[in-house]
C-alpha cells in the first residue's frame, strides 16, 4: 500500500501511522455532552467503500493527512494535510 | 572549585571508516546544526535572515551547501550560529549520528529505505532506514549520506553491514 | 537417458550416486538416470514421480542437503543441480521403497474426504494422547533440520514505471516494447533463462529455432541501461498501489535468497499457463507426466521420461508431443484422443508405470508403456490477478478461466496468461497491450515489427474424468479423487470453498494449480451445475511458497528491532553493570562492587548512598521535547490536564497527560525556557508516543495554535545527581555554584565551560538536579560525575535502585499508569484544571471514571510471617477465598526498601484511600506467595518531602 | 444419523454410500421466532443452543455465503481462557469448558488439542503483568504457570535464547489451551442446530431490517421477507452495515487480520506460542502446517486481505524468535474482518430496539470465543436476561465508561486492541 503524501510525494505504508477514521477533525466542545463525546470517541460509521481517515507520516516529514480512501479495494482517491482541513 | 574538562566523542568514535566489499562506509562530522522551524506564517522572513548569512532556504525534499530540508516546517541549517528569525531554533548538532556510503551506495540503500533513490543530486529523504527514522542525502551517483538519531548509530551501522555484506556476496 | 553428450558431475539422491549437469533441474537429471519413484504422497503415501517440469510441482518434493541446513519440500523440478548436491526423498519411512505408512493406502477406504471429523472422539483423553500424536507424525511432508537457518537472506526494493512479470515470448514483447518506448522495465522471470515455453517447444521464429529470436531480444534488452531483468525471481504477490513481492533465488556461496519489495506505475502479465491432467483412473503412477513437462525434458534438457511413450489428451499437444518425441527417437507407442472419445482407463506399475489400459472405440486395450505423457488443457495462470479479490472468469473456448480485467489496478495481462495460447498470438497481444501501457504513461510506443511465428490455433474439447475402476486422482499432493469431491457433494458441501474445505483439495503447497480446475468441473458435473456458476476458490499470496527466512530477512537476532545506546553505556558495561532492555534502550540494572553477591545487596547499597551521599544516574532516554511559539503555553495547558501557561521562567512544573477517552497518557515536568519556549519530559517509554500526540494536536486538533515542537531527546545526555551530596558535588563541578537553584526550577550553567542545562527536579525524594550537556560530552561528563560521587561517598545507581527509591515515594511509572488507570484513581484527578479544556478532560468526567469504588493507588506492607510481596498478585479482603469474585485489587510495583527494612509495594485496590490501615490479604497462586498486607499511603518515606527541598 | 469409528467403517465398506448431507438446504420460511442474521461460527452455536439448552427451534440463521465462510474458516485456531480483567475472565472460562466437552456435545471431532499455550515475556514489567493475568486465571479457577527461562527450555528448546534483540525471560503457560480445527467447528454447530430443526439458510443476503414504532419485525433478504419476533444481528466485522439497516452506529472500526500457513513439515512446535515484544504467534496444524500470525495491518478494511509490512514484520519476528523455522516455506496468507471496538472486548446485548439484539465486536479473538458466545446469546435471546459470565459484555460500557475491559491498555483507539 502506498501513500501519496502531499509533502514527499508517494510513499510505502510502513512509513505512516493510523489512527483511525478522520472523525477527530470534529472534536465536540467541552460542554457538547456525553452522547456528542461518546459518538466522537467510539461510534464509527465504519463504511464499506469509501472512507476518510487519518494518517501520520511519521517516518517521514511528520504530516498528518486526511486520507479518502476505499476499506473494500484499498484505492486511494485523496490525501490532504489534515491541517488544511482541519481549518 | 575543580576545573573539570569535558572531551568529546563522536557517534562512531573510531569504528569507521570500514570497506566491505565495494562499499565504504565513513564517519560524517555534521558539526553545528540548528533545526529551524518558522512559526506560522513566517517563513518568507526566516528566508530573507537566512539569506543574509549565505544561507540558501532548501526546497522540499532538497539540501544546500548549508542546510537541508527536514521536514514539515522543518530545515536544518549548518554553522556556528543562525540569525534571530520568527522560527522555533534548536540546537541538534549532537542528536543525529551521519554516515557516507561510497560505492554502491544505492544497493546498499536499496536494501533498507523504502525510497525511489532514481535522483538528482541534493536530493534528501526524510524516510526509514531499517526500522529506524533517517534522513537521506543523495550527494552524487555514488555517494548517499544517512543520518538516523545518534543512539542508533551502532545500529545503523549494523544495517549497512549487512545490506554491503549480501551485496559482496553477490560478486 | 540422456538424448546428447554432456558434461556430468556426482549428486546423490537418497544416498546413491548419480550424474547430473551443472545448471540443469534436478528433476531433469534424476529423469536422465531413470529414477522413477521419488516421493510418497501426503495421506496415502502412495508412490509417486516427477509430474511437471516447474514450480506447480505437485509431486516430486525433496529434501536437499542434511544436517543444519537441510531445506525440505524443495521441488524436484527447480532445485538446480551443482556438483555434490545431495537430496533425499521425504514422508517415507523406512525407505523410499518400503514405505510402512503406506498401510495407509489399503485402508483408504476408510479415509475418505472428513473421515476424520466422524472419529477419534471417544475415548476423549484419546485425541491428545493416542490419535493426534500419531496423524502429526504421519502427516507433514518433509522435516526441518532443527538448526537455525544459515543462509543469507537479503530484503532490496525496486522500483520501475512498469514491470513485466513473466519471461516468455508475451513478456519478452512487452519488454522490449515499453524499454524501447524509454520507460524504466523490470523484467522477472522465475526459470534461469528467459524464454517461457519457447524453452520447451521445437518452434521456429522467423524461420530460425524459436531461442535464437529469444537471445536476441535478451541481449537487446541488457544492453538498454532501463531494464533490469531479474530472473530466477518469482513475483509472488501482488499488492495495494502497484507494489509486487518477488523472491529470486540466488544461487552462490553463503546466499541463498532476496525478497524483493517491487513498486510499479504499471505491470503486464506475462506469467503463461499451466497444464492440467485429465482424472482417470490410478493416473498417479510414477511414469505418468503431463505432456508438456515431457516435452521440456526432451527438448530442453535433453533426457528422455521413457523409453516406450504413450501420449494421451484432448488437444493438438497430443501430436506435438508425439511429434517431438519421435524426432528425438523415443518409441511413441500410443497417440490416444481424448478428443474422439478414447480414454486411459487403467494403469499398471507399483513404483513405476508398466502399463496403460486405453478404451476406444468400445474396445479395451493393454500397452506395455514406461511414460504417459496426458495433457487436459491449458490454464491461464491467472493467480496474481486474484490477489487483489479478483475473481477469474470462465472462457467456453478455451474452457479455463481468463483473468478480469482491471483486478489489480494498473495490471494488464498478456500471451497465454490472457487466454492467447499460439505464439504468433501471444507476440502481438503483447505489444499491442505494451503499447497501451506506454501510452497510459504518456510516452510514445516504439513500433517493433512482429517476427513471423507458429499460429495453429488452440481448439479443446474439455475432458475433466473419465469412467473406470480406480481412484481418479485430481489433487495429488493433498491425495484428493474423484470420489472424494463426489462424497463431499453428497454430504452437502456443495458449495466450492465448501468442497476444498472437506475435501483439502487445493489446500496443498501446490495450492491448486494443477487440480483446482479439474475439481471444479468434477464438483460442478456432480451437482448438476456449470462450472461457471460453481465459481472458483480464491487464489492467495504467496504464487509460489516463500521461506519464512526470505520475508523475514533482518529480523534475525538483534535486527528485529534498534538498539539505542546513551552515551554512559560503554562506561556502564565496564563497570560490569547487566545491560537490560527498556524499550529500545539499554540502561544498567546495578552497578556491581567487589564482594557483592547478589543484585539485591547492589541494590541495597545504591539506595543506601543515594538517601545518605550521592548517586548518580543517566536518564537520557527520557523523552525531551523543545516546544516554542507564541502558544507554546496553550498547547501545554491542552495536553496537560494542569495549566502550564501560569509556569514562571526559569521554573519546572510536573505534568499529567491524558488520552481523549479520559486514562492517562503519560506524566513528567516541563520547564519553562523563555516566555514562548519549554522543554518537556516524557517518560522513556512513552517519547515517541507524546511526540506523534503533540503533533496530532497542534496538526488536527488545535491547527489555531502558532507553536513547533522537535525532540531534542538525542541531542541532550542528561543525568541526574540525587542525594543529600547533590548540590555539594554540582558546587564543585560546574562552573559557577548552584545554591541559588530552587526546588522545581532551572537554569542555564556551564561544565569546564560547556554550555548545558540543570533542572532541580527529583524521582528519588531527595534533593536531586538533573544536568544536561550536549550528548558529545555525554561520556565525558559520566566519567566525571562518577569521579565527583565517589569523593563524596556516592556512585552510580542503575534501574534497581531507581525504583527502590521511586517506590518508596509513591512515585508512579507505566507499572501504574498501564493504560487502564484514571487521574482519579492515582488520587491527580485535582490535577484536571476545570479552568481550561484539556484532551481527556471530558472523558474523564464519566461516571464510571470517578466512581468511588474504583481501585485506587495505595502503598502495601507486609504485616504478617510472609514478608515477601510480589508484583502481579492480587489483593482480597482478610481471610477472603481467592477466587475472581473476591478481587479486590493488584499489586504492580516491589521493591525492598533497604531505608524501611521491609518490602514494599504500590498497588490498586478497591476503594483503597478510603481503607488505609486495614490489613488484606495478598496471593500470588503463581509465585506460591500468601501474605497479610496493610494499606498504607504511597508515600512510604518522608511524607512532607522535607528531604527533596533540602 | 450419528457419527462414530464404527460407522466410518461400515460406510468404507460399503462405498461411503450411506451419508447423507450434513444439513438440509431448505427454503425460508415466512415467519420464524428468532432470525439470526450470519451463519458463522457464534451465528451457528447461538443458534445451537437456543434449540438445544432453551428448546427453540423455530429458528433461522441467514447466510449471505456459505456457512462457516467468515473469520471462523480463516483464524488461527487458538482456544484459551487466559484474560485478566473480571468481565473476560469468567466469560472465556466459561467458554473453555465448553470447548472441552465439544466433540461429544455435537458428535463432531473439532480436533480439540488441549497442547498448552506460552505466552513468552521479555523483561521483569512484562514478567509482572503476566503474573498479574495468571494470577487471574487461577482465581478463576482456570490454569496458568510462570515459567522462568529455563522451564521455557524445557519446553520450547528451539528458541534462539542467546541472540535474540529481546531476550527471553520467562513464559506464562496455560496447560488446557491449544487449538481445533475451525472448520470442523462451524460445521459441528451447524450439523448439531440442523438436526434439532433450525433452518440454516445459505446465499440468503439481508438487505433491510423492519422496524416499526421501535420493534422489530423482521428482515429483507435476497430470498424474500421474513418476519420475526426476534432478530441477532452476529455479523462480526460487518456488524456495521448490518446494523446501519437498523439505524444504529456501532463502537465498531472493521480492520483486517492476517494470517499464515506454510506447506506441511514433520512436527516441529508442539504449543502455542506467542512472542512478548512483536507480533507473533504460532503453531502447527495437525497437517503440519506451521500456522501463525502478528498483528492487525491496523487501517480500516473490509478487503480480507493485507499488505507487505505488517507480512513482513511478523516472519522478522519469527527469525528473532525461532529461526529454526526459517526454511518453512510460507504457502498461502490470507485475511479476515475484525470487527474492532474500542476497548477490545466484545459486546453481547439488546439493542434499544425491542426484539433486535448484537453480538459483535470480538476484535480477533473470536474464535475462542464460539461456543460461550452461543451459549450466553441464546441466553439473553431466549430469556431476556444477560447470562452472568457474559454481563460484563454491555453496549452502554464506552458511553458511561463503567466496567470498560481494555485488556491491552490501549484506549480507545479501535486498531490498538
Amino acid at each position: 500500500m502506498r501513500i501519496n503524501c502531499p509533502t514527499c510525494g508517494e510513499r510505502d505504508r510502513r512509513e505512516f501511522y493510523y489512527v483511525g477514521d478522520a472523525v477527530a477533525l470534529q472534536r465536540p466542545a467541552p460542554d457538547a455532552g456525553l452522547d456528542a463525546w461518546d459518538d466522537y470517541v467510539h461510534l464509527r460509521d465504519n463504511p464499506a467503500g469509501q472512507t476518510r481517515d487519518l494518517w501520520h507520516h511519521e517516518g517521514g516529514c511528520g504530516a498528518w493527512l486526511v486520507v479518502t480512501r476505499n476499506t473494500v479495494t484499498h484505492a486511494i482517491a485523496k490525501v490532504e494535510m489534515a491541517r488544511e482541513v482541519a481549518r | 572549585m575543580c576545573v573539570v574538562k569535558l572531551t568529546s566523542k563522536l557517534p562512531f568514535d573510531g569504528a569507521l571508516p570500514c570497506d566491505i566489499g565495494p562499499v565504504s562506509l565513513v564517519e560524517v562530522g555534521i558539526g553545528p546544526m540548528w533545526s529551524v522551524a518558522p512559526f506560522a506564517g513566517r517563513q518568507a522572513d526566516c528566508v530573507t535572515a537566512l539569506s543574509k548569512i549565505g544561507v540558501i532556504w532548501p526546497d522540499v525534499g532538497r539540501c544546500t551547501l548549508l542546510s537541508t530540508w527536514f521536514g514539515l516546517d522543518q530545515i536544518m541549517v549548518f554553522g556556528s550560529t543562525v540569525p534571530d528569525m520568527p522560527a522555533a531554533v534548536t540546537d541538534q548538532s549532537d542528536a543525529w549520528a551521519c554516515i557516507a556510503i561510497k560505492g554502491a551506495a544505492i544497493d546498499v540503500l536499496a536494501r533498507l529505505a523504502p525510497v525511489d533513490l532514481r535522483a538528482t543530486d541534493d536530493t534528501v529523504w526524510r524516510t526509514q532506514v531499517g526500522h529506524m527514522p533517517a534522513h537521506i542525502t543523495r550527494v552524487s551517483a555514488d555517494v548517499y549520506e544517512v543520518m538516523v538519531m545518534r543512539s542508533m548509530a551502532q545500529t545503523l551501522l549494523h544495517d549497512l553491514t549487512r545490506a554491503a555484506t549480501g551485496i559482496a556476496a553477490r560478486g | 537417458m540422456r538424448l546428447r553428450d554432456v558434461d556430468t558431475v556426482p549428486f546423490t539422491f537418497d544416498g546413491v550416486t548419480y550424474q547430473g549437469v551443472v545448471g540443469e533441474t534436478l528433476a531433469a537429471a534424476l529423469i536422465a538416470n531413470g529414477v522413477r519413484l521419488v516421493a510418497r504422497s501426503f495421506k496415502y503415501h502412495r508412490p509417486r514421480g516427477i509430474m511437471g517440469a516447474g514450480s506447480e510441482e505437485p509431486n516430486a518434493l525433496v529434501t536437499i542437503g542434511s544436517g543444519a541446513d537441510a531445506e525440505p519440500n524443495v521441488r524436484a523440478t527447480v532445485q538446480l543441480v551443482y556438483e555434490g548436491l545431495a537430496a533425499f526423498s521425504q514422508n517415507a519411512w523406512p525407505s523410499l521403497k518400503s514405505d510402512v505408512m503406506a498401510v495407509n493406502d489399503l485402508a483408504s477406504p476408510f479415509l475418505g474426504a472428513g473421515f476424520y471429523y466422524k472419529t477419534f472422539m471417544w475415548p476423549k483423553p484419546f485425541w491428545e494422547k493416542i490419535y493426534e500424536p500419531i496423524i502429526r507424525r504421519a502427516a507433514g511432508l518433509g522435516g526441518l533440520s532443527g538448526q537455525p537457518d544459515t543462509d543469507v537472506h537479503e530484503k532490496p526494493y525496486a522500483f520501475c514505471d512498469v514491470l513485466v512479470i513473466g519471461g516468455g515470448p508475451a513478456g519478452l514483447m512487452a519488454a522490449l516494447v515499453a524499454a524501447k518506448s524509454g520507460v524504466d522495465v523490470i523484467l522477472a522471470e522465475e526459470d534461469t533463462a528467459l524464454g517461457g515455453r519457447l524453452l520447451a517447444e521445437l518452434e521456429d521464429i522467423d524461420g530460425l529455432p524459436a531461442m535464437d529470436w529469444v537471445a536476441e531480444v535478451a541481449a537487446d534488452l541488457r544492453d538498454m541501461p532501463n531494464v533490469r531483468i531479474m530472473t530466477r525471481t518469482t513475483v509472488t504477490g501482488a499488492y495495494d498501489q502497484g507494489t509486487f513481492g518477488a523472491h529470486e533465488r540466488v544461487e552462490r556461496d553463503g546466499m541463498t535468497s532476496a525478497f524483493w519489495r517491487i513498486v510499479a506505475k504499471r505491470s503486464i502479465l506475462c506469467a503463461g499457463a499451466l497444464e492440467r491432467g485429465i482424472a482417470f483412473p490410478n493416473n498417479d503412477r510414477p511414469g505418468i507426466m503431463m505432456a508438456g513437462a515431457v516435452r521440456a525434458y526432451v527438448n530442453r534438457w535433453g533426457v528422455a521420461p521413457g523409453a516406450r511413450v504413450a501420449v494421451y489428451g484432448n488437444t493438438a499437444d497430443v501430436a506435438r508431443t508425439a511429434r517431438d518425441l519421435t524426432v528425438q527417437g523415443i518409441d511413441v507407442v500410443a497417440q490416444i484422443d481424448a478428443a474422439k472419445g478414447a480414454a486411459v482407463v487403467a494403469t499398471k506399475g507399483r513404483h513405476a508405470l508398466s502399463a496403460i489400459t486405453v478404451l476406444r472405440g468400445g474396445v479395451e486395450e493393454e500397452i506395455a508403456v514406461d511414460c504417459l505423457a496426458v495433457t487436459g488443457g491449458w490454464n491461464p495462470s491467472v493467480h496474481l490477478t486474484c490477489h487483489m479479490n479478483g475473481r477469474p472468469v470462465w472462457d467456453d473456448k478455451i474452457a479455463s478461466f481468463v483473468p478480469t480485467a482491471g483486478a489489480i489496478p494498473g495490471m494488464v495481462t498478456a500471451g497465454a496468461c490472457h487466454g492467447v495460447f499460439d505464439t504468433m498470438g501471444c507476440l502481438a497481444d503483447a505489444a499491442q497491450i505494451a503499447e497501451g501501457v506506454v501510452r497510459d504513461l504518456k510516452l510514445k510506443p516504439a513500433q517493433i515489427d512482429l517476427p513471423d511465428a507458429d499460429a495453429t490455433p488452440y481448439q479443446i474439447t474439455p475432458v475433466w474424468s473419465v469412467a473406470g475402476k480406480g481412484r481418479k486422482w485430481i489433487d495429488f499432493q493433498n491425495d484428493v479423487h474423484v470420489k472424494d469431491i463426489n462424497l463431499a457433494a453428497q454430504e452437502g458441501f456443495k458449495s466450492v470453498e465448501h468442497m476444498k474445505r472437506y475435501t483439502t483439495q487445493g489446500m496443498a503447497p501446490d495450492q491448486g494449480k494443477s487440480s483446482n480446475v479439474v475439481a471444479l468441473a468434477v464438483l460442478a458435473d456432480v451437482t448438476g451445475r456449470g462450472i461457471p456458476e460453481t465459481g472458483t476458490t480464491t487464489f492467495r499470496p504467496p504464487y509460489v511458497p516463500v521461506p519464512i527466512a526470505a520475508m523475514g530477512a533482518g529480523g534475525g537476532g538483534k535486527g528485529f528491532a534498534p538498539e539505542r545506546f546513551t552515551t554512559s553505556h560503554d562506561a556502564s558495561v565496564a563497570a560490569a553493570a547487566p545491560m537490560i532492555e527498556a524499550g529500545l534502550w539499554y540502561r544498567p540494572s546495578y552497578f556491581p562492587k567487589t564482594g557483592e553477591r547478589t543484585w539485591r545487596q547492589s541494590c541495597d547499597r545504591e539506595v543506601y548512598m543515594v538517601r545518605n551521599a550521592v548517586g548518580v544516574c543517566d536518564v537520557s532516554t527520557l523523552g525531551k521535547i523543545d516546544i516554542q511559539g507564541q502558544d507554546a503555553a496553550a498547547l501545554l495547558d491542552f495536553v496537560y490536564t494542569n495549566t502550564f501557561s501560569s509556569l514562571k521562567v526559569g521554573r519546572v512544573r510536573y505534568g499529567l497527560m491524558l488520552r481523549e477517552d479520559g486514562h492517562v497518557l503519560d506524566d513528567g515536568t516541563t520547564a519553562r525556557l523563555g516566555d514562548d519556549h519549554f522543554v518537556m519530559t516524557t517518560t522513556t517509554a512513552a517519547a515517541g508516543l507524546v511526540m506523534r500526540h503533540l503533533e496530532f494536536v497542534l496538526q488536527v486538533l488545535r491547527s489555531d495554535l502558532n507553536a513547533r515542537v522537535i525532540s531534542v531527546t538525542e541531542q541532550w545526555a542528561q543525568f541526574a545527581i540525587a542525594g543529600p551530596q547533590s548540590r555539594a558535588l554540582l558546587n564543585g563541578l560546574l562552573d559557577a555554584p548552584v545554591d541559588d537553584v530552587p526546588f522545581m526550577g532551572w537554569r542555564d550553567v556551564t561544565v569546564g565551560g560547556i554550555a548545558g542545562r540543570l533542572f532541580r527536579i527529583s524521582f528519588s525524594g531527595e534533593m536531586a538536579f538533573e544536568l544536561a550537556v550536549p550528548s558529545r560530552f555525554g561520556a565525558s561528563l559520566w566519567d566525571a560525575l562518577n569521579d565527583a560521587a565517589a569523593a563524596l561517598g556516592g556512585g552510580a545507581y542503575g534501574m534497581e535502585a531507581l525504583n527502590v527509591l521511586r517506590i518508596e515515594k509513591g512515585f508512579i511509572t507505566h507499572a501504574e499508569i498501564h493504560g487502564r488507570v484514571t487521574a482519579f484513581d492515582i488520587g491527580m484527578d485535582r490535577m484536571i484544571s476545570r479552568k481550561k479544556d484539556c484532551v481527556g478532560q471530558t472523558m474523564a468526567a464519566r461516571s464510571g471514571l470517578m466512581d468511588e469504588n474504583r481501585a485506587q493507588l495505595v502503598g502495601l506492607r507486609p504485616v504478617g510471617a510472609v514478608k515477601q510481596l510480589s508484583a502481579g498478585a492480587h489483593l482480597f479482603e482478610s481471610g477472603a477465598a481467592p477466587i475472581r469474585e473476591n478481587g479486590q485489587g493488584y499489586i504492580t510495583s516491589v521493591g525492598f526498601s533497604p531505608t524501611l527494612g521491609s518490602t514494599i509495594a504500590l498497588g490498586f485496590l478497591d476503594r483503597g484511600r478510603a481503607r488505609h490501615g486495614e490489613v488484606i490479604r495478598m496471593v500470588d497462586h503463581l509465585r506460591d506467595l500468601d501474605a497479610q498486607v496493610v494499606v498504607c499511603d504511597p508515600v512510604f518515606f518522608d511524607p512532607e518531602g522535607d528531604r527533596v527541598r533540602g | 444419523m450419528g457419527f462414530s469409528g464404527f460407522r466410518v467403517l461400515k460406510e468404507g465398506l460399503f462405498g461411503q454410500k450411506g451419508w447423507s448431507a450434513q444439513w438440509r438446504d431448505p427454503a425460508p420460511k415466512d415467519e420464524y421466532d428468532i432470525v439470526i442474521i450470519g451463519g458463522g461460527g457464534h451465528g451457528l452455536s447461538t443458534a445451537f443452543y437456543l434449540a438445544k439448552e432453551h428448546g427453540l427451534t423455530n429458528i433461522a440463521v441467514l447466510e449471505k455465503g456459505y456457512l462457516g465462510g467468515g473469520n471462523i474458516g480463516r483464524n488461527t485456531t487458538i482456544v484459551r481462557a487466559n484474560y485478566f480483567l473480571p468481565g473476560n475472565s469468567e466469560f472465556y472460562s466459561h467458554s473453555l469448558k465448553l470447548w472441552e466437552g465439544m466433540e461429544q456435545e455435537l458428535n463432531y471431532n473439532t480436533m480439540m488439542s488441549q497442547r498448552g499455550i506460552i505466552n513468552l515475556f521479555h523483561s521483569d514489567g512484562q514478567r509482572d503483568a503476566f503474573a498479574r493475568r495468571g494470577n487471574a486465571m487461577v482465581n478463576q479457577g482456570d490454569d496458568a504457570e510462570l515459567l522462568d527461562v529455563e522451564g521455557v527450555r524445557k519446553h520450547l528448546p528451539y528458541l534462539d535464547f542467546d541472540n535474540g534483540r529481546f531476550p527471553v525471560y520467562g513464559g506464562l503457560m496455560h496447560r488446557r489451551g491449544g487449538t481445533a480445527r475451525h472448520d470442523a467447528v462451524a460445521w459441528g454447530y451447524a450439523r448439531g442446530a440442523d438436526q434439532r430443526g433450525v433452518d440454516l439458510i445459505q446465499n440468503c443476503e439481508v438487505t433491510g431490517i423492519d422496524i416499526e414504532g421501535g420493534t422489530v419485525k423482521g428482515v429483507q433478504t435476497t430470498r424474500g421477507a421474513i418476519r420475526a419476533k426476534k432478530v441477532a444481528i452476529v455479523t462480526a466485522g460487518r456488524s456495521g452495515q448490518v446494523a446501519a439497516m437498523a439505524g444504529m452506529r456501532l463502537p465498531i472500526e472493521s480492520h483486517v487480520l492476517q494470517a499464515f500457513v506454510t506447506e506441511g513439515l514433520k512436527p516441529v512446535i508442539d504449543h502455542v506460542v506467542s512472542f512478548g515484544m512483536g507480533h507473533f504467534y504460532i503453531s502447527q496444524s495437525d497437517k503440519g502446517g506451521l500456522v501463525f500470525g502478528g498483528d492487525l495491518d491496523f487501517y480500516a478494511s473490509y478487503a480480507a486481505r493485507g499488505n507487505l509490512p505488517m507480512k513482513e514484520h511478523v516472519m522478522e519476528a519469527a527469525m528473532t524468535l525461532m529461526p529454526v523455522i526459517g526454511k518453512a516455506r510460507v504457502l498461502r496468507s490470507w485475511g479476515g474482518i475484525m470487527d474492532m471496538t474500542p476497548d477490545g472486548s466484545p459486546i453481547i446485548d439488546k439493542t434499544h430496539i425491542d426484539g433486535l439484539y448484537l453480538d459483535c465486536g470480538w476484535c480477533y479473538g473470536g474464535f475462542k470465543a464460539v461456543p460461550g458466545s452461543g451459549y450466553s446469546f441464546a441466553h439473553l435471546l431466549a430469556t431476556g436476561q444477560h447470562h452472568a459470565p457474559a454481563a460484563g459484555f454491555r453496549l452502554d460500557r464506552f458511553r458511561d465508561g463503567v466496567g470498560l475491559m481494555d485488556e491491552e491498555g490501549t484506549g480507545a483507539q479501535h486498531n490498538l486492541h
